[in-house]
């Protein structure tokens, strides 16, 4: 197998171990945005361009993005 | 033989679903779950790759290598598109449940017991 | 050409929800929008009727984008409309209607989207019912969730439906995970998506580790949206909470159709491949546990939606040990008790809705003797109780009759009992809480009042009126009785079931007909027995005595004290068990999932 | 369940269904190695029979693209389940959009901010429809091209003028735009149904490979959808916003 490939399966799945142990939601916001940056160039070198660009715009942008908006009305509430 | 791309998207679903098992934080419940599903991704892509392949865009095709199955990618777009909505839902819902209770910790507020 | 008809059941509704959509934001237009989606589930009913009887002549095959098989290789996506599928699909139509007649101009949809959701899901179910395609059905089982978990969370005032909203997105979603899980295998084994195509590459081979996995995958997702035992946790949090319409549906059809998900998968792609013994034993052990934990757990309950959400787990897991035993005219009365339990139970759900619409609450010990004023309402929730039960002439008595025949004579005669004490039991809890709702009987039980969930007050759902119910809320709940008496009096939907039965059953002629396009040809099918009476009146009568024990006034009697004193224990545990955390039922789910697909992985 | 049994009990059930996941696994073709005929049958296909030269656009608009009429409505679902559950809870009162004191950061955004904002809101409103309109063509399409032109008006959201983007997304225009979008997809498929076609069948001129106009339904389908999930992103991520911007805590709860 590609050892480019090798490391980049390995990355991603040690991305996808941090998004779960970082347990503050804002820091994870941020961890889970590198993770679906790293899924979407994992899918470029499996030849899936279609499916990375999908990733990147759901997994690097629009979901950290949902999950930014709720940490930030969560925090609010708590000082209100 | 290689498993090593399968036994990635396995390590993603467990590491997911344990992060779903064992949270004390909505938000932090719906990333966990992030991760699980995009297990899913993976395994498809992998098991459609192939050695040495391109894209399957024919005009990018180089001479002598094949493209890669299209049918798994396409299958992939729609299932990033489920994850998309079903994330957008549960944070919603964890959003106005917070309101209600002002915690995000899904274990002091059960919808019930018993 | 004639305008073939397959896949306006999915589009119709679907069209209509994106103009609906659009018309959320004009004034007045509550009469309209309610009009409109009625107008649109009367279609899909039609639709439904005429692919139903179009399908008994002959299994009706619909290529989208006229991609029929290239080189004998499915391309495309086809929808396979056999009498079954058609058959679903058309009472799921008719549960949807009932919903949109009891939430006629006096629900509360002020700026929501409650139409255009409940017209996606309708369009959902249909797709899911008609379609013979892995990853189509895969598509539709997601557009259901979707749809069901916006329902589910609709009263934004409670924190009740948005945790219970949560609870069965995440828990199906997970579910989700393993059929995707189950198509990456099939596909990798198989190369298709096509039902038919993927059981006609494994037809005659030997099925070992990697079909088995991907079977039991498969119906791991499929039996979470079913609630089977040990993924049944969410389905109680949610279909407690959801407002009336939707839990109609839910526990009416959605969940059952978890379960035809699993017949049919089975039947077309692994039948042939997998050795049906084990399969049979996992299966049939999974839905007695079901049976008796959700019987068990709805005598626990005070909160009536809740308790009757647990009797809808009883009963799915008593359908799913009627699929288990993989014989046709067990598969037939499954189906016939799936359409009977379906509307005794959306009835039973229309009359929580009536007193929750009066009293604002849905608990049984706080309402006890005060909704003597309805009367219609009440005696027919206490018809539905015995109903329930499987009194004859329900469908619930002649589908639980012809399933305990064919059980009895494949050998499992255990099966009968146990049906009689489930449906006795959720049959009981029925007539007990009618009782003491609407005549007053009885005394504070000693079961159910330590019940943590209550549901003594509600937010309302409907805008309330002076005077008695309105007419728009029991016409539903008569159509339903209606139905569930139609559904066990004819006999000729007895005999057209077993003839959808055993065509379900047919792998090999399914996928001749999908693949090389032949007509079907239909076996010449005796005319099915109709089932005993004795069976049926014993759980009616069992149903009442369990009732009737309730009655009694528990520190009265000695032995009862000593019962209760003895029962505390476990009672405690089966409530922690029942915990409302996400994080326990995954654990649950895991542990279910694991030995599931270690046992199938092993017996292959 | 304790804690401490709950981790013991998902661990111990991990292990097990890790181990027969991998005795599934080994019945699965090489990594690398796989030869299914339906990618080899649709890449061959397509040419010929629809012009077109990229094999997921082929797949998801075409051969499979009764799934796509699925996954469009899932979306479709997801934000009037999310603006349904997004709703103002009747407690909550709205307050005015002007008001930059209380819980938003209250820092002015920077120049420097404001002013790649304004840079970045045409580059990538074109960028999206480029992506959108060459769909079937190269890789992206109407999902990934729907997202950016989403994206894009988040620009104007960075630079300050947050007020003016959630009262345009508010309103109706951006939700019926929406419904047409998604409704759209779903009667392009109907209009071959009039010459006596199948549902969603490719009946359109297919034109020459590699062209704009080419491959038939493709670039129309592209639109809808691209269309469908810009409107679909901007409503849902609004209706986010509305939430953290806009929506008060009323006085009584």
């Amino acid at each position: 197998m590609d050892p480019l490939l090798t490391v980049a399966f390995v990355m991603v799945a040690l991305a996808g171990g941090a998004v779960v142990a970082v347990r503050d939601p804002l820091e994870q916001s941020i961890v889970v945005g590198f993770f679906g940056l790293l899924l979407s160039l994992l899918f470029t070198l499996l030849q899936a361009p279609d499916v990375a660009l999908s990733e990147m715009v759901v997994g690097a942008v629009a979901f950290p993005l949902m999950v930014l908006i709720t940490v930030a009305k969560t925090r609010t509430g708590r000082r209100q | 033989m290689n498993m090593l791309p399968f036994l990635v998207a396995l390590w993603l679903l467990l590491v997911g679903l344990y992060g779903v098992s064992a949270t004390k934080n909505s938000i932090h419940l719906v990333s966990s779950l992030f991760v699980a599903q995009s297990s899913g991704y993976l395994l498809l892509l992998s098991l459609g790759y192939l050695k040495g392949g391109t894209a399957p865009i024919l005009d990018q095709v180089r001479v002598g290598s094949r493209p890669v199955d299209p049918v798994v990618q396409a299958l992939t777009m729609t299932d990033i598109v489920v994850g998309a909505a079903v994330s957008a839902l549960i944070l919603a819902c964890a959003l106005q449940a917070f309101k209600k209770s002002g915690t995000l910790d899904p274990r002091r507020t059960p919808p019930m017991r018993g | 050409m004639s305008v073939e008809l397959a896949p306006f059941p999915v589009l119709a509704p679907l069209f209509l929800a994106a103009v609906l959509a659009a018309l959320e934001h004009i004034t007045n237009r509550h009469r309209i929008l309610d009009l409109l989606s009625l107008a649109t589930v009367a279609a899909v009913l039609v639709l439904d009727l005429l692919l139903l009887k179009r399908s008994f002549s002959g299994t009706v095959v619909y290529w989208f984008g006229a991609w029929t098989p290239m080189q004998g290789f499915p391309v495309g996506i086809a929808f396979v409309v056999d009498p079954v599928a058609a058959l679903l699909a058309l009472f799921a139509a008719f549960l949807t209607a009932m919903g949109f007649l009891y939430s006629w101009h006096r629900f509360k949809a002020v700026g929501t989207y409650y139409h255009t959701l409940m017209l996606l899901f309708l369009a959902s179910m249909q797709g899911f019912c008609l379609t013979g395609d892995l990853f189509n059905m895969f598509v539709f089982f997601e557009l259901m969730g979707v749809t069901a978990y916006a329902l589910t969370g609709y009263k934004i005032e409670d924190s009740g439906p948005l945790e219970g909203a949560l609870n069965f997105a995440v828990m199906n979603s997970i579910g989700g995970l393993m059929v995707l899980f189950g198509i990456g295998l099939l596909y990798g084994i198989t190369g298709g998506l096509n039902l038919a195509w993927a059981g006609a590459f494994l037809e005659g081979k030997a099925g070992g580790a990697t079909v088995a996995a991907a079977f039991v995958l498969l119906s791991l997702g499929f039996l979470v949206k079913g609630a089977i035992v040990p993924f049944h946790f969410w389905l109680p949090d949610a279909h407690a909470v959801a407002p009336t319409p939707a839990s109609v549906l839910f526990s009416g059809i959605m969940v059952q159709l978890g379960l035809y998900a699993v017949a049919r998968i089975y039947w077309v792609v692994f039948s042939d491949a997998l050795d049906p013994a084990p399969l049979r034993l996992l299966l049939l052990s999974a839905g007695a546990a079901t049976a008796l934990l959700g019987a068990v757990m709805a005598l626990l309950q005070r909160h009536l939606k809740r308790m009757l959400a647990f009797s809808t787990v009883s009963h799915s897991g008593m359908m799913l040990s009627g699929i288990a035993l993989m014989d046709p005219s067990a598969l037939a009365g499954t189906l016939l008790y799936l359409v009977g339990h379906g509307a005794v139970k959306g009835a039973l759900f229309v009359c929580t809705g009536i007193i929750l619409y009066h009293y604002n609450s849905v608990d049984e010990e706080t309402l006890r003797g005060k909704c003597l004023p309805l009367k219609a309402t009440g005696a027919l929730f206490c018809l539905c109780g015995v109903a329930l039960a499987g009194l004859p002439p329900f469908g619930t008595w002649a589908g639980k009759g012809v399933l305990e025949q064919s059980a009895g004579s494949l050998g499992y005669g255990w099966l009968p009992p146990l049906f009689l004490i489930c449906s006795g039991i959720t049959g009981g809890v029925v007539l007990r809480a009618g009782g003491s709702l609407f005549y007053g009987v009885g005394s504070a039980n000693f079961l159910s009042s330590s019940a943590p969930s209550s549901g003594k007050y509600e937010e309302p759902e409907a805008f309330e009126e002076k005077g008695g119910t309105p007419r728009m809320m029991l016409l539903p709940l008569v159509l339903l009785v209606v139905v569930a008496v139609g559904a066990g009096a004819l006999p000729q939907l007895q005999s057209s079931l077993a003839e959808g039965a055993a065509r379900l059953a047919d792998g090999k002629g399914y996928r001749a007909t999908v693949l090389k396009g032949g007509a079907y040809a239909a076996a010449a099918l005796p005319q099915p027995d109709r089932p005993g009476l004795a069976m049926g009146v014993a759980a009616a009568l069992a149903a009442v005595a369990v009732a009737g024990f309730f009655f009694i006034p528990p520190d009265a009697v000695r032995p009862l004290r000593g019962l209760r004193r003895a029962l505390e224990g476990p009672v405690a545990l089966l409530r922690s068990l029942h915990s409302g955390y996400i994080g326990d039922y995954t654990a649950w789910f895991l542990a279910g999932a694991a030995v599931m697909t270690l046992f199938a992985i092993m017996s292959q | 369940m304790s804690e401490r049994f709950r981790i013991m009990l998902y661990l111990v059930s991990a292990l097990a269904f890790a181990a027969a996941l991998r005795a599934a696994f080994a019945g699965l073709p090489d990594f690398g190695a796989y030869c299914g005929a339906y990618g080899p049958l649709v890449l061959e296909s397509m040419q010929g029979m629809r012009h077109a030269q990229q094999g997921v656009a082929a797949v998801t608009f075409d051969y499979r693209g009764f799934d796509t009429l699925g996954e469009e409505f899932m979306l479709f679902a997801a934000v009037a389940g999310a603006l349904l559950l997004l709703r103002r809870q009747e407690s909550e009162r709205f307050r005015e959009p002007k008001d930059q004191a209380g819980d938003r950061a209250g820092i002015e955004p920077a120049p420097a901010v404001l002013g790649l904002g304004l840079l970045m809101f045409p580059f990538t409103l074109l960028l999206g429809i480029y992506v959108v309109l060459h769909g079937h063509l190269t890789p992206g399409g109407g999902f990934q091209g729907g997202v950016l032109l989403a994206t894009a008006f988040y620009y104007v959201y960075l630079s300050g003028e947050y007020g003016d983007l959630l009262e345009v997304a508010a309103g109706d225009t951006v939700a019926r735009f929406e419904a047409a979008g998604a409704a759209g997809f779903l009667l392009v498929g109907t209009v071959p149904l009039f010459t006596g076609h199948r549902y969603l069948q490719n009946v359109l001129p297919l034109g020459n490979m590699g062209e704009p106009f080419s491959a038939g339904t493709l670039p129309l389908l592209n639109c809808a959808v691209g269309i469908e999930v810009t409107a679909a992103f901007l409503l849902v991520i609004s209706a986010f916003l509305r939430q953290v911007l806009l929506i008060r805590k009323g006085k009584h709860s």
